[in-house]
C-alpha cells in the first residue's frame, strides 16, 4: 500500500490506482473531518441546545417567524418570541407592538424591534383582533382573538415538526455566523446565553434578523 | 477558575500519557509472553570448555541432505552421559528421564518459524557466509539455558519478534520477522518470489 | 479547592492514555499479532520436525516387492522414493508403495483382539484371552477332524515364515493353503510336468509374444516396474503383447493387440490357437517328439484340438478366424510366454482354461528356453515340513480352525469360496490380520498383527523373476504395542513344538544363502551390486540385507522334463472338450448379461486403503470402484439404462446397486464391477458395509467366479 | 426509546411483519455460522464453480442499488428536483445493497479474516483489488449518507449535537454525491471488467479499450439503467404496503424515463460488443460462438431472453411518454428491466464456468445448497428488516410528509 | 543490484502415448505436497489433485476404440498468466528467475476469483479444514506446509524438492543447483516415464528438446497463455480434442 511494503512497485499503474483510492479516500475523511469539527462548533453557538430543548411544551404552536401561539381561555392565544428569538434579540433596545384592537394578519408585519441599531421585524402567526399587549423588557406578549379556530396554517406547527425546523434555524444561523469568520469556540458549549448580540457584537445583526425572522 | 481547570485537564493528560507509556511499555509485554522452563538445565560454556572439547558442529550439524539438523537427539548425549557425570541434579534427571529410558529431551526452540517458513542454514552460514550469532545471539557461550518467552497470542517465541519490545533491534541478535529477513535480503540484493523462503 | 472531574479532565485523560500508546509499542505489536493471527490458522497439523534419516528396505505390499527408500523424521517415514538400480524394481515405486506407510494408522486398524460373541456382537478381549482361546479351538479341531482340520491360509505363501508355518502345521497334521495370488496359475504348469518341478518364472522380458488371458501385464504384474519398461522399450525389442480381455482395462488399451474376447471362452481360444499351432506344424517339433505325453492317439491333444476349427473358435469367442490365425504364428515365431492371468477382482481362470493356455507354452517349446518358461535353483530347506495345498484342493467342509496369515495378497476372494471349505457346525476362523476387514468378513477371532511397514519379513520373488532372490522389509515404523507377529501367536498356543522367531528364520536362510555363495548382493546406498562372495561372513550378507540389501541368485540351465498338454488331472482333461458346448455369442438371449467383477492392482478388495488413494477413485473418476458398472451402450439401450442411471444388479446370491457408466469399447451383454474400493476404504469416519460384488458369485463345482449371470434392474425408489 | 412516525402502521400491525422476516433473517444467520466456522463446504459450489448465487446475488443486487448513486449524482450534482422525492429511499436501497453484498461476500471468501491483505498488499491490477477498495469506500460514503436520514427520526433529534451534526451533513453532501459517483462508477465497471479481463475463458473475455474490457462500460450503463428501475419497483412496492402515495408520479416517470434511454443505449452497446464477440473475440480465442450456445441449459434463448426480450421490449415502452402514464406498464416494465440485468449477471457468472474451457471436461451444471439460499434469504430478509425499519421510523418520503401536513 | 543468475523456465514435457492412466502421479503428488484427502460423499469436483489425469476415449467402438490420458496440472503459463492479473491479494506469485506460479496459502483469502479464471481448471479449492487420520500428521511430509481450510491450491512444481535441492546444492558450497538435482514428485513416480521435468530455457536439456519437437503441443494454446507444460503425442484425434486453434487471425483482435 505504501512505499516499502510488499507489492507496492513504483509501476505507473500502481501508482494511479493507489494514488486514486487515497486521494478519494482521504476527501471522504477530511470531508468528514470537517463536518465533524463544525458541528462541534455550533455547539458552541450560545444557547442553541437550550433554544431546541425549551421548545417542546405539548399544545403550542410554533410559527416559522420564531413566534409562538399559546392558547388561553375564551378561545384567544397569547403570541410572543420563541426562545431562539428571544436569544437572537436579546433584551431589546426599543420595541413597536401593535396597538389593542388593532387587526393583523398572518404573514405581514406585526411587532418591530431594535438592538444595537439593527430592527428586526416579527410577522404576525396567526389572522385576528389584538386584545391585549404587554411585558417589559424582552418579554412582551400580544394576545390575539385569530378570526378562525382551529388555528391553521402552513408555518405553523406542532411539537413533532419544531426540532427539525429549529435545527435548521440554528442551522442557518451558523452559516451566517461561521461565514463571518467571529472566533466563536470562546466559551464552554452548552451554556445558555440569553443575549447573544452581546456575546457576538460584531456579528452583522441586522442581516441575521432580516434571515432569521 | 478558568486556570484551574486547565492545569487540572493538563494533569489528567500527563497522568494518561504516562500510565498508557507504562502499560505499553512494561506491562502488556509482561502480560503477553508466558516464561516457560527448559526440561534441563544445560551450560554450552561447559561443553564447549577444553575439558568436554566440543565443538559447535558436533551436535549443531548438516544432514546429509543439507538440512540443518538442529538440536541434537539423544543418541548424541549418551556418548558421554551414559552414566551420569558428577551429581547435579540436572545430570540425574537426564540419565534418569531421558537416556535410560531412551526418550527424546523435548527442549523448547528458541528460534522456531512456523510452519511455512524455509530457512535453509545451510545458505546463509556457508554460502552467504552469515554467523550464527547474528541471528542466535551468543546462545553458545551462555551458562544457562534461559526459559523460553511464548506470546500468548499467536504461539511464537520472543526471539522472532526480538528481545526488545519496541521492535527496533540494532545489536545481534537481530529479529526474525519476515520483515527483519526482507531488509536482509534487500540490502544484499537479493530478490525473491514468495516460495523461495515459504514451504 | 473543590476538587472535581469534569467532562473536560475525562477527556484529557483518554487524550493523554491514546498518545501515551501510541507512543508505546504495545498497540503496534498488537497490531502485527493480530496480522499475524489472522494467517495462522491453527486448525490444521503441524509438521514433524527434526533432521531426516534415510534408510532402505523393500516394500511387502505385494508380490513385486519393490526396492524402497525411506527418508524419516523422528523415527516416522515422511517419504517412500524407489531405488534407482535395483535389480528387481529398477526405481520403481507404485501408488500403493508411496502411500503404504499410512496403513499403519488408518482408521480401521484394529488395537485389540476381538472375538464374535454368541450375540453376534464383536467385542473386545485381552491378548490372553484371545490366545487361549485359539488354543481351546485348537484342540477341539484336532480332536474333532482327522487330517486337514487345521489349517492356515497363507496369502504369501514361498516366505520362510511360510516354511514355519508349514513346520508347525506337520505337528498337527494341518495343510498349508495357499492364498491365490497373481503367480498361483504357475503351479498349474509344474503339475502338467512328469516329476517333480523346480520353481518356475516367467520370463516376461526376454520373451518375442506375451499372451495373456487377462493379466494386468502392464498394470504391474510381476516386479516393480516391469509394465513401464514393456511399454517404454522401443519397438524392435519389445515382446509383441497380445491381451485377450473382455473388459478395456489400462493393459487392453496399451497392448500391441487387444482381443476382445466373449466372456467365459478362454479355454476356447487357446485350444483354438493350439489347433492352428498343430494343422500348421508351427509347434516345436523336436520336444513335443520327446516329451510329450499325450500328443497323439485317441482321446489325445491333437485329436483335442482339431475340434477347435478356427471357425468354430471364433463363433464362440466372437475374434474373427484371420486374427486368432495371425496370433498362433506370432506366437510360434519365436520364444514365448503365456500367463493365464489372476484378476486382483475377477479371480483365476478355470483349471482347463489355465490347462489350455499352458499347453501352448508346452508346445512352443518354451519351458526351459529364455524368453519363456525359466526354472530358478532353489535354497535347501530342512525339517519336516506340512503338505501345501491351493484351496480349490481343499474339500469341502473339512476346515475346523482356519488361520488366515494377515499378508497381503494382492488378489481378493469371495466370502462364499472361503466359507464353503469350513465344518457347518464347527468351523473357526482367526484372523492374524491389522484390520477388522481383510482376508475374510467375519473371521471370529482377530488378533491385530502389524502391517507391511512395520514388520520384518521377506519380500516377495516375483513372478517374472527369472533367479530366486533375498531382500527384506526392513521395518521402517515402530510396531505399536497392540500388534503382534504371526508367528509368536502361534508360539504362544504351540505346545508340542518349538516356532521359530521371524527373524531367526531370515537369518537362517542368509545364512544359507552365505553358504551357497552363488549370486550378488545389491547395496541400495551406492545402487550397485557387488559378488556375494566378497562377503567375508554371514553376518556381513546378513547386515547387507538389514540394510535393504537384495541377494540375487545366479541363472542355471534347465531342461524341460517330459509333459502332459491335458495335465495330469482327468476331471480337467474331460471337461476341455466341453468348452465347445458354449453358446456363441450372436446367442445372448435379451435381457440376460453376465457380471464381470473386476479389481485393481493395487486396490483388489474391499479391505483397508491409505486415503490418498481416493484421489484416484473418489476425487477423480480416473478409476471406477465398485459403485460403477461399466456396460456398452448397446447393451445398455437394450436394458434401458443410459449414462448415469441407477440399477441393481442380482445374481442367485443377492444385489448390488450401482450406478452405470457406457463404454463403447465393453463387449456387448456384459456388465464390469470392480471389486473395491468400498467407500469405507479410504478411512472415513463412517463405515458400514456396502455390498460388494464378490459377496455375490456363487462358487459351484469349480474355483472361478469370473463370469456370473446376472440380471440389470431399475432401482425402484 | 425511538419512536415511529406518526402516521405509520401500528404496532400490532407492524410486529408479525418483521418477526416473519426477523425468522427468516435469523435462518440466514445460522446458515452464516455454519460456513464461517466449518468452511464452505455447506456450499455446492465446487472447483469448477468457484463463484455461485452469492456472486450472481453480489452482483445483481450491486447493480440495482445503483439506483442511490446515480440518483444522488442527478439530485445533487445535476440538480434534478424531481428526484428529491425518492433520494431518502434510494438512499437506504443503496446502503442495504452495499452493505449485504459486502456481508455476504465476506461469508464468501474463504478466509475473511484476512480481508486486510487487499489493501495493505493490493494487486493493481486485480479488477477484485478495485472492486473492494470501491465497494468498502463507496459504503462509506452510503453509510455517510444514511447517516442525516437517520438522524432525522424525531427522538434522535432532541440531541442537539446530532441534530446539528445531521445539518451539517447536509451541507457536504453533494461532495459525497460526487465522490460516490466516481467510486460507483468505478466498481461498477471493475465488476464487468472482472469477467471481461478473463483471457482464460473465451466465453466471458471481452475487447479492451485501454485497460478496460467492454464489460467494464457495460456493467456501468446497465447498472445506471437498472438502478432508477428498481427504484420504481421498490417505490411501488412499498407504495402498496403502506398503502400510501409516497412519491409523485413526476419522480416515477422521470426515473422510467431516464432507465428507458439509458436501457436503450445499453441493448444497442450491448448488441455490438456480443456481435463483436461472437465473429472476432471468441473464434480468435478457438471458440466459436455456437459452443457456448450448444448445451439446452444456456442454449441460444438466454441471448434472446437477456438482450431482446428483457432489454429492449422495456427500454422502448419505458421511452414512449404514453406509455409510461400507465401505472401496470411502470410496474411490469421495469421488472423486465431488473430481470433482464440479473440474466445479465447470470450469465457472466455462472454460465461461464459451466462450459468447460478444456475440452475434455465436462460441462457442469450448479444447484445452490439449502445453507447458500438460507443465506441468499438472510440478505433478502435484512433488506427488507432495514428497509422497513427506516420507513417507519425515518422520513424516507419528504412527499408524504408534506401530504400529511396538508 | 540484483545478482546476475541465469534465468530458468522450468516446464514439463508429458507424453500422453506413454500415459496408461496407472494415477501413481497423482498419489505421489499429494504425498508430496501434503495434499488433503476430501471425505466421503464429497461431491464431484471438490477434491484436490494438483495434477488430476483425465481419462478420454475417442467414443469408438472396438476395435477402433481409443483412451488418452491427459494429466493436467498447473500449466504455469509464461504469458497473461490467467491466475495472476486476478488475484486481488497478490496471493499470487510468479517466480521472476524460474518462471514458476505459486499460490501462497497464508496470503489468500479465498475468494477464488483465479479458479474461475484458470482455463485448465488447475486450481482447487480448500472447501473442508484439511483432515489426516489421527497420527498421520507425523507422515507428512516436512518440506512443504499443509493448507488450511478456505485457501486455494495448486502445484508448484514441487517447491518443497526445489528447497531441498538448493540446500543440497548449498552444503557442496554450489549456489546453483544442477538440472539432475531438481525432479516432480509426478515425474519421478511415473513408471513409463511420461513425465519430463526440466529448465525450458536450457535448450540442450532434455525438456527443451521433446517441447521443440514435431508432436508437442499445449493445453489451449490458441488462449495465448503459453503454458510451460506441453504435450506429446502422435495420435491425431488426442491432438486435435486437445489442443485449439484461433479460428481467425489472433492479430486482430488486440488493438
Amino acid at each position: 500500500m505504501l512505499p516499502g511494503m510488499y507489492e507496492f512497485h513504483f509501476e505507473l499503474g500502481h501508482l494511479i490506482f493507489l494514488g486514486g483510492f487515497m486521494t478519494i479516500g482521504a476527501v471522504i475523511g477530511a470531508t468528514l473531518l470537517i463536518t465533524l469539527f463544525r458541528s462541534t462548533r455550533i455547539v458552541t453557538v450560545p444557547g442553541g441546545a437550550t433554544a431546541i430543548e425549551k421548545e417542546s411544551t405539548a399544545g403550542v404552536l410554533h410559527h416559522v417567524g420564531h413566534t409562538l401561539l399559546r392558547p388561553l381561555a375564551g378561545g384567544t392565544l397569547k403570541i410572543s418570541l420563541d426562545d431562539l428569538g428571544t436569544r437572537l434579540l436579546g433584551r431589546p433596545d426599543r420595541m413597536r407592538l401593535p396597538k389593542i384592537g388593532q387587526r393583523i394578519t398572518e404573514g405581514a408585519d406585526a411587532v418591530k424591534l431594535w438592538r444595537k441599531q439593527s430592527a428586526a421585524t416579527i410577522v404576525a402567526p396567526v389572522s385576528g383582533t389584538v386584545v391585549e399587549t404587554g411585558g417589559h423588557d424582552d418579554k412582551w406578549y400580544l394576545r390575539v382573538l385569530p378570526d378562525a379556530t382551529p388555528v391553521e396554517g402552513e408555518n405553523l406547527m406542532g411539537a413533532a415538526k419544531v426540532r427539525s425546523w429549529l435545527t435548521s434555524e440554528i442551522d442557518k444561523l451558523q452559516a451566517i455566523l461561521s461565514s463571518e469568520d467571529l472566533g466563536l469556540a470562546m466559551a464552554d458549549g452548552g451554556e445558555p446565553l440569553p443575549d447573544l448580540p452581546s456575546a457576538v457584537p460584531d456579528a452583522d445583526w441586522q442581516k441575521i434578523y432580516s434571515e432569521m425572522f | 477558575m478558568i486556570l484551574t481547570q486547565r492545569r487540572t485537564t493538563i494533569l489528567f493528560f500527563i497522568i494518561g500519557l504516562v500510565v498508557a507509556m507504562l502499560a505499553g511499555w512494561i506491562a502488556v509485554p509482561a502480560a503477553l509472553y508466558e516464561s516457560i522452563e527448559q526440561p534441563l538445565g544445560f551450560s554450552h560454556v561447559v561443553h564447549t570448555s577444553d575439558d568436554a572439547g566440543m565443538e559447535c558442529d558436533d551436535c549443531h550439524h548438516l544432514t546429509s541432505e543439507g538440512g540443518f539438523a538442529g538440536i541434537p537427539k539423544i543418541a548424541v548425549c549418551v556418548d558421554c552421559h551414559e552414566e551420569a557425570i558428577g551429581t547435579s541434579v540436572d545430570e540425574l534427571k537426564l540419565v534418569e528421564e531421558y537416556i535410560k529410558p531412551g526418550r527424546e529431551i523435548p527442549w523448547l526452540v528458541y528460534a522456531r518459524q512456523p510452519d511455512n517458513a524455509f530457512f535453509p542454514h545451510v545458505r546463509h552460514t556457508r554460502l552467504a557466509k552469515i554467523p550464527c550469532e547474528q541471528c542466535h545471539g551468543d546462545h553458545g557461550q551462555t551458562e544457562t539455558l534461559r526459559p523460553l518467552k511464548r506470546n500468548r497470542f499467536t504461539g511464537y517465541s520472543r526471539d522472532i519478534w526480538g528481545n526488545d519490545f519496541s521492535g527496533i533491534t540494532t545489536s545481534p541478535p537481530f529479529s526474525m520477522k519476515m520483515s527483519d529477513c526482507v531488509d536482509c535480503h534487500r540490502k544484499r540484493g537479493v530478490r525473491d518470489s514468495c516460495l523461495a523462503c515459504h514451504k | 479547592m473543590g476538587f472535581s472531574v469534569k467532562r473536560r479532565d475525562f477527556l484529557g485523560l483518554v487524550g493523554g492514555g491514546a498518545i501515551g500508546a501510541a507512543l508505546s509499542p504495545a498497540p503496534w505489536k498488537g497490531l502485527d499479532d493480530i496480522a499475524i493471527w489472522t494467517q495462522n490458522w491453527s486448525w490444521k497439523p503441524r509438521l514433524p520436525r527434526g533432521p531426516v534419516e534415510v534408510a532402505f528396505t523393500h516394500c511387502g505390499l505385494c508380490p513385486a516387492g519393490c526396492g524402497l527408500k525411506v527418508r524419516s523424521v523422528g523415527g516416522n517415514p515422511v517419504s517412500i522414493h524407489g531405488v534407482p538400480g535395483h535389480p528387481s524394481s529398477t526405481g520403481f515405486v507404485c501408488a500403493l508403495g508411496l502411500a503404504g506407510r499410512y496403513f499403519s494408522y488408518h482408521p480401521s486398524r484394529i488395537v485389540e483382539p476381538t472375538i464374535v460373541g454368541t450375540s453376534g456382537q464383536r467385542r473386545g478381549i485381552s491378548r490372553k484371552a484371545a490366545v487361549r482361546q485359539l488354543g481351546d479351538w485348537l484342540d477341539k479341531a484336532r480332536s474333532g477332524g482327522g487330517h486337514g482340520s487345521v489349517a492356515i491360509l497363507d496369502n504369501h505363501p514361498g516366505r520362510v515364515r511360510s516354511l514355519a508355518y508349514r513346520g508347525w502345521l506337520a505337528t498337527l497334521d494341518g495343510v498349508h493353503i495357499k492364498g491365490l495370488r497373481e503367480d498361483t496359475p504357475i503351479n498349474r504348469l509344474r503339475t502338467m510336468l512328469d516329476g517333480p518341478a523346480p520353481e518356475l518364472g516367467l520370463d516376461i522380458a526376454r520373451a518375442r509374444t506375451v499372451l495373456s488371458f487377462g493379466a494386468p501385464v502392464l498394470e504391474g504384474l510381476g516386479s516393480g516396474g516391469a509394465g513401464a519398461h514393456l511399454r517404454g522399450r522401443s519397438d524392435t525389442e519389445k515382446p509383441y503383447i497380445v491381451q485377450i480381455e473382455t473388459r478395456p482395462s489400462r493393459t487392453a488399451r496399451g497392448a500391441d493387440l487387444w482381443l476382445r474376447i466373449a466372456p467365459g471362452t478362454e479355454t476356447v481360444l487357446a485350444l483354438g490357437l493350439a489347433n492352428i499351432l498343430v494343422s500348421e506344424g508351427l509347434y516345436d517339433k523336436e520336444i513335443i517328439a520327446q516329451q510329450a505325453l499325450d500328443l497323439d492317439g485317441p482321446g489325445g491333444y491333437r485329436e483335442l484340438v482339431a475340434r477347435f476349427s478356427p471357425k468354430q473358435v471364433s463363433r464362440i469367442t466372437g475374434i474373427d478366424a484371420a486374427t486368432i490365425k495371425k496370433v498362433a504364428r506370432r506366437f510360434a515365431s519365436g520364444p514365448a510366454v503365456v500367463i493365464p492371468g489372476v484378476d486382483p477382482g475377477g479371480g483365476p481362470l478355470s483349471a482347463e482354461a489355465q490347462t489350455a493356455a499352458f499347453s501352448l507354452s508346452l508346445l512352443n517349446g518354451d519351458v526351459g528356453r529364455p524368453g519363456g518358461v525359466v526354472a530358478r535353483r532353489a535354497i535347501p530347506q530342512e525339517g519336516q515340513l506340512a503338505d501345501t495345498v491351493e484351496l480349490a484342493d481343499v474339500p469341502d467342509g473339512s476346515i475346523r480352525l482356519l488361520i488366515v496369515d494377515g499378508a497381503a495378497g494382492g488378489c481378493a476372494m469371495p466370502t462364499s469360496l472361503l466359507k464353503r471349505k469350513l465344518n457347518p457346525s464347527e468351523g473357526r476362523v482367526v484372523s492374524l490380520s491389522p484390520f477388522e476387514r481383510s482376508a475374510l468378513h467375519g473371521a471370529d477371532l482377530v488378533i491385530p498383527s502389524t502391517t507391511p511397514f512395520e514388520n520384518i519379513d521377506e519380500a516377495g520373488v516375483p513372478i517374472d523373476a527369472p533367479v530366486d532372490s533375498m531382500g527384506l522389509t526392513v521395518p521402517s515404523m515402530r510396531a505399536p504395542d497392540y500388534s503382534v507377529d504371526s508367528l509368536s501367536v502361534l508360539s504362544m498356543v504351540a505346545k508340542s513344538s518349538v516356532v521359530p522367531t521371524i527373524t531367526e528364520l531370515l537369518r537362517g536362510r542368509s545364512d544359507r544363502i552365505h553358504a551357497g555363495g552363488r549370486g550378488s548382493v545389491f547395496d541400495p546406498s551406492k545402487g550397485e551390486s557387488v559378488p556375494l562372495t566378497e562377503f567375508q561372513t554371514n553376518g556381513d550378507l546378513w547386515r547387507a540385507l538389514m540394510g535393504g540389501g537384495l541377494w540375487t541368485d545366479t541363472s542355471a540351465a534347465f531342461t524341460c522334463p517330459p509333459f502332459r498338454l491335458m495335465g495330469a488331472n482327468a476331471a480337467i482333461r474331460d471337461r476341455l472338450p466341453q468348452a465347445l458346448e458354449q453358446p456363441s455369442t450372436a446367442d445372448r438371449q435379451a435381457r440376460e448379461i453376465v457380471l464381470m467383477p473386476f479389481g485393481w492392482r493395487d486396490a483388489p478388495g474391499d479391505g483397508p486403503l491409505p486415503p490418498v488413494m481416493a484421489k484416484l477413485f473418489r476425487e477423480t473418476r480416473l478409476r471406477l470402484d465398485s459403485r460403477f458398472a461399466t456396460i456398452c451402450p448397446k447393451t445398455a439401450g437394450e436394458l434401458g439404462f443410459a449414462q448415469g442411471d441407477k440399477a441393481s444388479i442380482k445374481t442367485s446370491l443377492g444385489s448390488i446397486t450401482v450406478e452405470v457408466v457406457l463404454d463403447p469399447a465393453v463387449v456387448d451383454g456384459v456388465v464390469h464391477v470392480a471389486v473395491g474400493p468400498s467407500t469405507e476404504a479410504f478411512g472415513d469416519a463412517s463405515p458400514g458395509k456396502g455390498d460388494q460384488p464378490l459377496d455375490l458369485p456363487s462358487c459351484k463345482n469349480d474355483d472361478c467366479w469370473r463370469v456370473i449371470p446376472a440380471k440389470m434392474l431399475e432401482v425402484v425408489s | 426509546m425511538i419512536e415511529p412516525l406518526d402516521n405509520r402502521a401500528p404496532t400490532r400491525v407492524f410486529l408479525p411483519w418483521i418477526g416473519f422476516w426477523m425468522a427468516i433473517f435469523a435462518l440466514g444467520a445460522y446458515c452464516t455460522v455454519l460456513c464461517l466456522s466449518q468452511g464452505l463446504f455447506h456450499t455446492n459450489m465446487n472447483n469448477r464453480f468457484g463463484f455461485g448465487i452469492w456472486i450472481f446475488l453480489d452482483l445483481t443486487v450491486i447493480a440495482l442499488g445503483a439506483g442511490a448513486f446515480f440518483s444522488a449524482f442527478l439530485l445533487y450534482i445535476l440538480k434534478k428536483q424531481a428526484l428529491k422525492d425518492v433520494i431518502g429511499a434510494a438512499v437506504v436501497l443503496g446502503f442495504i445493497c452495499y452493505s449485504g453484498a459486502v456481508v455476504v461476500l465476506a461469508i464468501d471468501v474463504g478466509q475473511p479474516l484476512r480481508a486486510w491483505f487487499t489493501f495493505w498488499h493490493p494487486n493493481a491490477h486485480s479488477m477484485l483489488a478495485e472492486v473492494t477498495f470501491c465497494l468498502t469506500l463507496y459504503l462509506l460514503v452510503l453509510a455517510i449518507e444514511y447517516v442525516p436520514l437517520i438522524l432525522k427520526n424525531p427522538s434522535l433529534s432532541k440531541n442537539v449535537s446530532l441534530l446539528v451534526f445531521e445539518g451539517q451533513l447536509h451541507k457536504v453532501v453533494v461532495v459525497f454525491a460526487g465522490v460516490g459517483a466516481i467510486l460507483s462508477f468505478f466498481h461498477q465497471g471493475s465488476l464487468g471488467g472482472l469477467y471481461g479481463v478473463m483471457n482464460g475463458r473465451p466465453f466471458a473475455f471481452r475487447e479492451h479499450f485501454f485497460i478496460w474490457p467492454s464489460t467494464f462500460f457495460l456493467f456501468i450503463l446497465s447498472a445506471i439503467a437498472a438502478g432508477p428501475s428498481f427504484l420504481i419497483l421498490i417505490n411501488k412496492l412499498a407504495s402498496k404496503i403502506s398503502k400510501k402515495q409516497l412519491v409523485r408520479k413526476e419522480a416515477y416517470d422521470f426515473l422510467g424515463r431516464i432507465s428507458g434511454w439509458l436501457l436503450l443505449a445499453y441493448v444497442g452497446l450491448k448488441s455490438v460488443d456480443t456481435i463483436v464477440w461472437i465473429n472476432h473475440t471468441a473464434p480468435a480465442s478457438g471458440y466459436s460462438a455456437s459452443e457456448f450456445f450448444k448445451e439446452a441449459s444456456f442454449g441460444t434463448w438466454i441471448l434472446f431472453a437477456e438482450i431482446i426480450l428483457f432489454g429492449l421490449l422495456p427500454a422502448l415502452v419505458l421511452i414512449n411518454n404514453r406509455l409510461r402514464k400507465n401505472p401496470l406498464v411502470m410496474i411490469v416494465a421495469p421488472l423486465l428491466v431488473c430481470i433482464g440485468i440479473a440474466i445479465n449477471r447470470y450469465v457472466m457468472t455462472l454460465q461461464s464456468q459451466s462450459l468447460p474451457t478444456l475440452p475434455f471436461e465436462e460441462f457442469v451444471l450448479y444447484t445452490p445448497s439449502l445453507v447458500e439460499i438460507g443465506v441468499f434469504g438472510g440478505m433478502l430478509s435484512y433488506g427488507v428488516i432495514v428497509f422497513s425499519l427506516s420507513y417507519r421510523y425515518l422520513p424516507l418520503f419528504p412527499g408524504l410528509q408534506q401530504k400529511a401536513k396538508t | 543490484m540484483t545478482k546476475t543468475t541465469p534465468k530458468k523456465r522450468y516446464g514439463m514435457v508429458i507424453d500422453i502415448d506413454r500415459c496408461d492412466g496407472c494415477g501413481a502421479c497423482m498419489v505421489a503428488c499429494s504425498l508430496e505436497n501434503n495434499v488433503s484427502v476430501v471425505p466421503a460423499g464429497a461431491a464431484p469436483h471438490r477434491g484436490l489433485t494438483w495434477i488430476r489425469v483425465y481419462s478420454v476415449t475417442n467414443k469408438k467402438e472396438y476395435p477402433d476404440s481409443d483412451t488418452a490420458y491427459l494429466p493436467v496440472s498447473c500449466q504455469h503459463c509464461g504469458n497473461e498468466t490467467p491466475c495472476v492479473g486476478v488475484c486481488p491479494q497478490s496471493a499470487v506469485d510468479v517466480d521472476p528467475k524460474n518462471g514458476i506460479v505459486s499460490q501462497i496459502p497464508e496470503r489468500c483469502m479465498g475468494c477464488r476469483y483465479c479458479m474461475v479464471a484458470c482455463p485448465y481448471h488447475a486450481r482447487y479449492f480448500n472447501w473442508w479444514d484439511p483432515e489426516w487420520p489421527e497420527g498421520t500428521e507425523h507422515l507428512l511430509n516436512p518440506g512443504v506446509t499443509p493448507r488450511m481450510r478456505g485457501v486455494v491450491e495448486k502445484c508448484n512444481f514441487c517447491h518443497g524438492r526445489h528447497h531441498a535441492a538448493q540446500e543440497r546444492a548449498a552444503s557442496e558450497g554450489r549456489s546453483e543447483i544442477e538440472p539432475n538435482e531438481y525432479q516432480t514428485a509426478c515425474a519421478e513416480a511415473c513408471p513409463n516415464g511420461a513425465i519430463t521435468f526440466g529448465d525450458l530455457a536450457d535448450k540442450n536439456s532434455e525438456v527443451a528438446k521433446l517441447a521443440a519437437g514435431p508432436e508437442s503441443f499445449q493445453l489451449l494454446k490458441s488462449l495465448g497463455t503459453e503454458p510451460k507444460i506441453y504435450y506429446l503425442t502422435q495420435r491425431g484425434w488426442v491432438r486435435d480434442m486437445a489442443t485449439r486453434t484461433p479460428l481467425i487471425s489472433k492479430g486482430q483482435s488486440h488493438d
